[in-house]
């Protein structure tokens, strides 16, 4: 790791000059519903500055919600089939959220741990993360309770970290160093120091490995069907989610042409599990929240050993019913 | 008995007491715009055979249109709702639930009229710009359709695959598609409690589209959604001097 | 490309008035475009409206919908049913900035072979001068675009 | 609420008398009218043979006016005149060509909403909730009503409830004490087309009118139309050489009636303008017992 | 996998002069599915179809595409070649490509493509095909017919000497309806009773009909072959088991002052009484409004000691009855227009103003004046009679813009058998157009003008009034440049309108059957179905339809009694199977309709019914639709109704029309 530092004045010249180099840039931006969403910009001025947390992940970076795997014709000497691969570009995202940037060690883990899944390598291989460390929090951010903090750097490239006038700039990798190459001027060398007094404050709601070793036990627990009964069962907090990977097959086209594509699914959804038969396992919404909850916190850590809830809260905010991830935990774990 | 809680983070959420002991837990406030007719729909619910619910007006609504759809069955035992006077109103049976709407109907909100205005101004391009641009955000989480209470089919016409009606895919076209067709679906049921449009985690304005459905067709047809038990359902019916100027 | 555009127009019609219709410019040999192909319907009553959606999905540049005139239909009011539902059909497409005029409806009757010829024509000359119904295939190709990021690539 | 007047040529000239007892009547009973301002020539007996247009433009024009000058009803006393812009108000509204037409000859928009009321519409609407305080006289004859062709043709616009046997002229007389007579040419036509050009089919058409009425014992025929008045009133000379004998029941306005009534003088009401004397009726008048 | 044959017909020269036939054919053959394509000079011809039916044999085709002329010419054809072949005849489609291309359009590649274009879509189709199998419904043979006028009764007759049973229902006491009233009938001037009286008895003695008087329709459901109806016997207060239709009671009954229906109120009836003579069944009820009995608490009972027989029953009750049938004729005829309808005629007013109906009594020798044609107020012999024709019919005004069809005739009967009986006396006839299309009627119309020296005046009545004692008819001839013409008459006739039975609406609810807005019932196509209504199974007799005479009323009943022979002549009847249908899939599903029924009220038929599905021990699992396929006609209005696309249409279903769009549209 390496430390820098740059004028906050000088960020928008960065962020241009990463533009001007070619890559394409993710970044937030406001939408006219008021809400912060990941989009590719054109220039700094775009991008929102004052947000807590951006309405869906980053994920799509890597994980687009609709990823064409390749497509098919059909023509008097066969079939021809092609795909995109080869097109994609060098890509930076601005201005996730340091727990957004550690999903993206689960996702790494998930996708690419045995049978490495080509199309996420490539997007990934692809993408450098700068990330900027909370400054301001709210009731739904917990992500002290899943062992990370405003200022974690794990998973980012980069992690800035505002300081008044200056950015405080932690270059985790080499890929990280690559992007401040493009603009090294704006930089000047730093040493290390506490970024404490400059990040949110955020309560820890529950102790992790409290949490990790009672769940295991938690399948049967009465509490779930209490906790899920307002569940709705549609898929905001799937899509929302950072490390939600469930994703579904799907074939478009006609007879002579067409494409594969991997569109996001969500196991909150009454058809995800739903057979052929229309025999269904999981017959209600409180199995199925109760899969999702369990997976976060349970399948992952013993399939990956990672827990994979980031406590971005999206998944709180965005909840037609206002469920809320911790306190279900909570209740299930008593 | 289907009410409101407060939560952690101070939104109100649904809950659901089974023991008269919990009833303390129940509020009732401003905030509490949800629709919770939708509940009726879950089996939970439905197995629970008897049950109650505090309902605010659009709540009212949609249990008046659920029972012109002949969709509740008996299931729903008690109904209760706070009237503006902060009075408690019990109701005896549909009959009075029926009056009370009709007394008590719902305007359509200001914002919703002053966005429709808004789009009613705009050219159809900027309309069609405006549409498209909203609904490439849209990822198919169909959380419109899951908290809508006249959604209530056991299987959507998006999950039928012979054939296959809507993408499964989220591309542009197909959202353009499912919308129009929800819309379609809804018209002439919707009951404007603008919960698809409030939730949407895209902030696609959702409603607008029924919205508009209906207020064309109270002026096409007169008829009001959520009104009366019996069935005034728009689509179903015709007058043969229906007017309309496109068709040659 | 200086030849003229040749717009693809798919009419769905009722089985008894316009189809026979149809039937009767042929019997009488009336000569009109050749850009509209048929898809027959028992009744105006049975045509979903999604069905006009996936007709521009799959790429039609125009649409007519024809039936029996009001009083006519051969199930007594499929018709009538119909109509109600094209217009509130017409004012969500309308609403959400599509292009309306590219659907053509119409009564024509088992007698009015002539009146179908003239139908077609000028659905076909009104299509023509509109040009392809980009509009709705552009929204999958701008999607497909920023999905592969190709257009961002630029 | 203010209601409009439109007074039409006929009253301001051949039936004076008529809109003097109107104003007479309403004055009474403390209504006021307001005159349509700038209002023009309805167009009747002579437009719609010549040009659809015209007379539609001309009544169309006063309507314009009387909306323009913010009236929501307008009382039109003339058979004639109400014939014609009822059924102009009738024809834009239903016809949306001919409305835009016409607002371009007369260069006005026009919404032809505004309600047309005949002069009886006008008593039952305002007079009769406020004028039983005022009537102080009982008519005590028997009177015959007579509508004429206008108030209850064509179907669209008739002005009358029942169009083959109207009542409601009876009911004003009866509410000034007077009997109406059941008789069997209260819609029948007076000629009034031909009042000038063929007069031996008037006093033929009148003639019949008036012969019935006297059959049946009517002391007074009473008209809301200034043309009946005219050919019932005026021809009874050419009346009674066809009829070969002499008649000589008055005829009233039936404003006038019921002016009587209200104790308003005769001369106020114009009755000496008529050619047939109606001292009888004037004459025939008692005091309510209170 | 699909092994679909295409088979492109030349249709001689017809198709082949503009499109390239050959190249579709080839085409066609590269078509995913496609097994076996081929082009030929005349498909239709017997060789033609033998070498499809070869085709399907040798090449195992699962289903064809005939692409020739236009499917309402030669489906029925090709299907049967199909089955011929041993496929089901649904797996045949055919692409209309003369009709639809090659007579429409010029020689060219367009053409042909389109030819093309169809073709595929067509084969798309196809490919999604199901058997289907006609419907087969029972029958009852069993026919109900409503009214027991001469219309009802030739239906009866002609079903019940067809060896079917018959159940007639008839509201009055006696059947016979207003036939019965008439005096002599035009064009022949034979007396109506004579003719009718016969087969009024025949009706009543024939073993195959059950005669049900005093009797009317309660409630009907079912369908085609079907039905159950619900009939209300009303009180007739007479045992008709112990009655002998002596007579003894209604000569002793006090209350004698009844207007008498049977004679348009120019006569007296008791409270109880047959309504005439000749009645059908004989026998009296009594009429409880006007009874002493029934109006002054049980005074009087007169009848019941006079009664030899015993049959008086003052303490019985409307009686219901439910039968089933397998068709409905409807024969309720008709109503005249009355009363205050004509103030400015003054009917209702001046007793010697009647209508057609009175003078028919007046004119019968049955009637209340033995025949002799007096005036009603004073009973004098009227030397000037006027007979006015279109009384409120083709009368906007009046809200009847229709023709009443029989006046034109009735009223030169009327004047001509007016004259007969006094050969001094006037006749006047104001009219519009003389409408006498018929078999010998303009001849019978101008023997009354030249015979019978009937004045005819071309114009309408504008009023009528007394004047001392006369009755001044004021009208126009518009033959003299419309010279007004009074006349001082002593009696006036008028051709009254013919109006809808009062009862027609509610009938026709209970029926499902449609009427126009004069009440009148609606045949199933103005042409071609002129006697069955839009519900299978109903047909139509007589003035129920619209204004008849009485040779047309009996033939209508004899073709809808026909209709429903042809019905019975099978025990089973069979019905193309498009028909709607809702999915029923297995548990836990059980069907994906939610039963919000909202299709019900889309559905012209009333076909759609609700189900409840209950699992193996009774219990409701839920609601759903359920088609009657009896009743469905096929349109699929609720088809594109339906939410969730639980309810689809055989034959048009939702995979067969998408594939259609989809395939037309990519080539």
């Amino acid at each position: 790791m390496e430390i820098k530092n740059i004028k906050s004045t000088n960020i928008p010249a960065f962020f241009d000059q990463l533009i001007k180099s070619g890559k394409v840039v993710i970044a937030p931006v406001l939408k006219k519903s008021g809400k912060v969403f990941f989009e590719a910009v054109q220039s700094y001025n775009q991008v929102a500055t004052d947000y807590i947390q951006t309405g869906f992940s980053a994920k799509s970076v890597v994980f687009p919600k609709v990823e064409e795997l390749f497509s098919f014709t059909k023509n008097d000497d066969g079939i021809e089939i092609t795909n995109n691969l080869h097109s994609i570009p060098e890509t930076v995202v601005w201005g996730l959220r340091p727990c957004d940037a550690s999903a993206f060690n689960y996702l790494t883990e998930f996708f690419l741990k045995e049978n490495p899944d080509t199309y996420f390598a490539a997007r990934k291989e692809k993408t450098a993360l700068i990330a900027i460390s909370c400054s301001k929090a709210d009731e739904a951010c917990f992500c002290t309770s899943v062992g990370l903090n405003p200022g974690s750097t794990a998973g980012s490239d980069i992690l800035l970290t505002v300081m008044g006038e200056d950015v405080y700039v932690e270059v985790m990798t080499d890929k990280g160093k690559a992007v401040i190459e493009t603009s090294a001027s704006l930089f000047t060398a730093g040493e290390e120091k506490s970024k404490e007094e400059f990040l949110a404050k955020i309560t820890t709601v529950f102790s992790i490995d409290e949490v990790k070793e009672r769940i295991k036990t938690a399948y049967d627990n009465a509490e779930w069907k209490h906790e899920s009964m307002g569940c709705f069962g549609c898929g905001a907090c799937a899509f929302a989610c950072p490390t939600c990977t469930c994703f579904d097959i799907q074939d478009e086209g006609t007879q002579n042409n067409g494409k594969r594509l991997r569109c996001w699914d969500a196991c909150g959804f009454g058809l995800f599990t739903k057979h052929n038969s229309g025999h269904n396992p999981r017959t209600n919404q409180t199995e199925r929240r109760r899969q999702r909850l369990l997976h976060k916190f349970k399948y992952s850590v013993e399939n990956l050993g990672i827990v994979s809830c980031v406590g971005c809260g999206r998944c709180i905010r965005v909840c037609p019913a206002h469920l809320n991830i911790f306190e279900n935990i909570l209740s299930v774990t008593k | 008995m289907i009410g409101f809680q407060n939560a952690l983070n101070k939104q109100p959420v649904p809950c659901f007491i089974t023991v008269a002991s919990q009833v303390e837990r129940l509020i009732y406030t401003p905030e509490c715009k949800g629709n919770l007719a939708v509940y009726l729909h879950k089996i939970e619910v439905k197995q629970a055979k008897k049950v109650g619910i505090l309902a605010n007006v659009a709540t009212l609504r949609s249990l008046v249109q659920l029972t012109s759809e002949n969709q509740l069955g008996d299931i729903v035992k008690t109904v209760i709702t706070i009237n503006a006077q902060n009075e408690v109103v019990v109701f005896e049976n549909m009959d009075e639930v029926e009056a009370y709407v009709q007394a008590n109907f719902p305007e359509y909100t200001e914002d919703d009229k002053k966005l429709l205005e808004q789009l009613n101004a705009m050219t159809r391009a900027e309309r069609w710009q405006y549409w498209s641009e909203q609904f490439s955000a849209c990822v198919k989480c169909y959380a419109c359709r899951a908290v809508c209470p006249m959604c209530y089919c056991p299987s959507c016409t998006v999950e039928s695959n012979q054939p296959q009606w809507i993408k499964v895919s989220s591309e542009t076209t197909g959202n353009l598609e499912w919308h129009t067709m929800r819309a379609m679906h809804l018209a002439g049921r919707c009951i404007n409690c603008g919960e698809c449009g409030r939730i949407c985690p895209v902030g696609i304005p959702v409603h607008l589209l029924t919205v508009k459905m209906n207020q064309d067709i109270e002026a096409e047809f007169g008829a009001k959604t959520g009104f009366s038990c019996k069935s005034g359902y728009a689509l179903n019916t015709f007058k043969p001097g229906d007017k309309e100027q496109f068709i040659k | 490309m200086s030849e003229q555009f040749e717009p693809k127009i798919v009419a769905f019609v009722c089985n008894w008035c316009t189809y026979a219709g149809a039937d009767l410019a042929g019997t009488s040999r009336t000569k009109y475009a050749t850009n509209v192909s048929i898809i027959r319907f028992p009744c105006t009553g049975r045509i979903d409206f999604m069905l006009l959606m996936k007709a521009f999905e799959n790429g039609a540049d125009g649409i007519i919908v024809s039936g029996c005139h009001p009083n006519d239909c051969h199930y007594t009011s499929g018709n009538f049913h119909a109509r109600r539902r094209w217009i509130v059909f017409r004012s969500v497409l309308d609403f959400m900035g599509f292009d309306t005029d590219r659907i053509t409806f119409s009564w024509v009757s088992a007698a009015e072979g002539t009146k179908w010829a003239g139908l077609v024509d000028e659905t076909t000359e009104k299509i023509r001068t509109k040009g392809a119904f980009t509009e709705f295939k552009n929204l999958d190709v701008e999607t497909t675009n920023r999905m592969i990021d190709e257009e961002l690539a630029k | 609420m203010r209601i409009g007047y439109y007074p039409g040529c006929s009253l301001e000239g051949s039936s004076k008398e008529y809109n003097d007892s109107l104003f007479a009547v309403a004055e009474k009973c403390g209504i006021t009218l307001e005159v349509i301002k700038d209002w023009s020539c309805c167009g009747a007996s002579a437009a719609h043979n010549l040009n659809h247009n015209l007379a539609l433009a001309l009544p169309a024009r006063t309507l314009a006016l009387a909306e323009k000058q913010g009236l929501e009803e307008i009382v039109v006393p003339c058979a004639a005149c109400y014939s014609r812009i009822a059924s102009t108000k009738h024809e834009i509204t239903n016809n949306i060509a001919a409305k835009t037409k016409i607002e371009g000859f007369i260069e006005l928009k026009l919404s032809a909403n505004v309600k047309i009321l005949t002069v009886f519409g006008f008593l039952q609407k305002y007079i009769f909730p406020v004028v039983d305080g005022h009537i102080v006289n009982k008519l005590n004859q028997k009177a015959a009503c007579y509508y004429g062709c206008l108030y209850s043709r064509p179907k669209e616009i008739a002005a009358v409830e029942q169009i083959e046997n109207p009542m409601e002229m009876d009911e004003v007389l009866a509410k000034a004490g007077a009997t109406p007579i059941d008789w069997a040419f209260k819609t029948e036509c007076c000629g009034a087309g031909l009042s000038v050009s063929r007069t031996d089919i008037v006093a033929k058409l009148s003639g019949e009118i008036i012969e019935d009425a006297a059959d049946r014992g009517a002391e007074s025929i009473v008209v809301a139309c200034p043309m009946c008045h005219m050919n019932l009133d005026m021809r009874r000379p050419e009346i009674k050489k066809t009829l070969k004998k002499d008649i000589n029941i008055p005829v009233l306005f039936i404003t006038q009636a019921l002016g009587l009534s209200m104790g308003i003088p005769a001369n106020k009401l114009g009755l000496n303008k008529h050619y047939v004397p109606t001292d009888k009726v004037v004459n025939c008048m008692v005091k309510m017992e209170a | 996998m699909a092994r679909i044959g295409v088979f492109i017909c030349h249709c001689g020269e017809n198709i082949s002069a503009t499109v390239d036939v050959a190249k579709v054919a080839e085409k066609a053959g590269k078509l995913s599915g496609v097994a076996y394509s081929v082009d030929y000079k005349y498909m239709c011809s017997d060789p033609g179809q033998t070498l499809i039916i070869e085709a399907i044999k040798e090449h195992k085709l699962t289903g064809i595409v005939v692409a020739a002329c236009s499917p309402r010419m030669h489906e029925g054809t090709f299907r049967k070649a199909a089955e011929k072949a041993g496929i089901n005849p649904y797996f045949c489609e055919m692409a209309n490509i003369r009709e639809h291309v090659s007579w429409v359009h010029p020689k060219s590649d367009a053409t042909t493509q389109k030819a093309l274009d169809i073709v595929r879509t067509l084969v798309a189709k196809v490919k999604k095909n199901a058997a289907l199998f006609p419907i087969k419904v029972p029958i009852t043979k069993t026919a109900l017919v409503i009214g027991g006028g001469i219309a009802g009764i030739q239906a009866a007759l002609d079903i019940a000497n067809a060896g079917h049973q018959v159940i007639m229902v008839e509201k009055k006491p006696s059947i016979g309806g207003h036939m019965s009233q008439l005096s002599e009938t035009f064009p022949t001037l034979d007396c109506s009773q004579c003719i009718l009286t016969p087969r009024m008895v025949e009706v009543a003695q024939h073993p195959n009909i059950k005669l049900l008087t005093y009797a009317e329709v309660e409630s009907v459901s079912g369908f085609v072959g079907n039905f159950d109806v619900t009939i209300k016997m009303k009180a007739k207060s007479v045992d008709y088991s112990k009655c002998t239709g002596c007579g003894a009671c209604w000569q002793k009954c006090p209350s004698k002052k009844i207007p008498d229906e049977f004679n348009e109120g120019m006569g007296f009836r008791t409270a109880i009484y047959s309504p005439f003579p000749q009645a059908v069944p004989n026998k009296p009820v009594i009429d409880r409004l006007n009874c002493t009995y029934f109006t002054k608490g049980g005074k009087c009972g007169l009848c019941k000691k006079v009664c030899p027989a015993d049959a008086i029953n003052y303490d019985a009750v409307d009686e219901f009855i439910d039968v089933k049938v397998g068709a409905i004729i409807t024969a309720t005829g008709f109503d005249l227009k009355h009363a205050d309808f004509f103030p400015e005629y003054g009917y209702g007013k001046f007793k010697d103003v009647i209508d057609g109906m009175q003078f028919e009594r007046l004119a019968s020798a049955s009637g209340p004046t033995a025949g002799e044609i007096r005036r009603p107020s004073d009973g004098k012999i009227p030397e000037k009679i006027v007979f006015v024709a279109c009384a409120g019919s083709r009368d906007k005004a009046k809200g009847i813009e229709y023709c009443s069809k029989i006046c034109c005739m009735y009223t030169a009967k009327h004047a001509m058998l007016y004259k007969h009986k006094n050969h001094e006396g006037k006749a006047y006839v104001f009219y519009m157009d003389i409408r006498a299309a018929g078999k010998d009627y303009d001849e019978f119309v101008r023997r009354a003008i030249e015979e019978d020296e009937v004045q005819y005046i071309r114009g309408r009545v504008s009023r009528i009034y007394e004047k001392n004692g006369k009755l001044i008819v004021k009208g126009v001839d518009t033959l003299m440049n419309g010279e007004p013409v009074d006349i001082e008459a002593d009696m006036v006739v008028l051709a009254t309108a013919v109006v809808a039975n009062i009862e027609a609406e509610s009938l026709a609810q209970k029926l499902h059957i449609s009427y126009n807005k004069h009440k009148f019932f609606a045949e199933a196509h103005p042409k071609l179905k002129p006697v069955e209504t839009n519900t299978a199974g109903i047909m139509l007799a007589g003035a129920c339809q619209s204004a008849k005479d009485i040779p047309e009323s009996v033939s209508q009943a004899s073709a809808s009694a026909s209709k429903a022979i042809g019905l019975f002549s099978s025990n089973e009847l069979t019905r193309e199977p498009i028909v709607a249908v809702v999915n029923r899939l297995p548990p836990s599903q059980y069907t994906t309709c939610t039963g919000c029924l909202l299709c019900q009220e889309v559905c012209p038929y009333h076909a759609i019914e609700s189900e409840e599905i209950k699992d193996r021990g009774g219990n409701l699992i839920k609601v759903a639709a359920k088609v009657n396929a009896g009743l469905c006609q096929g349109c699929g209005t609720c088809v594109a109704m339906c939410r969730n696309k639980s309810i689809d249409l055989q034959g048009f279903s939702n995979d067969q029309m998408m594939s259609e769009v989809m395939a037309l549209l990519n080539s």
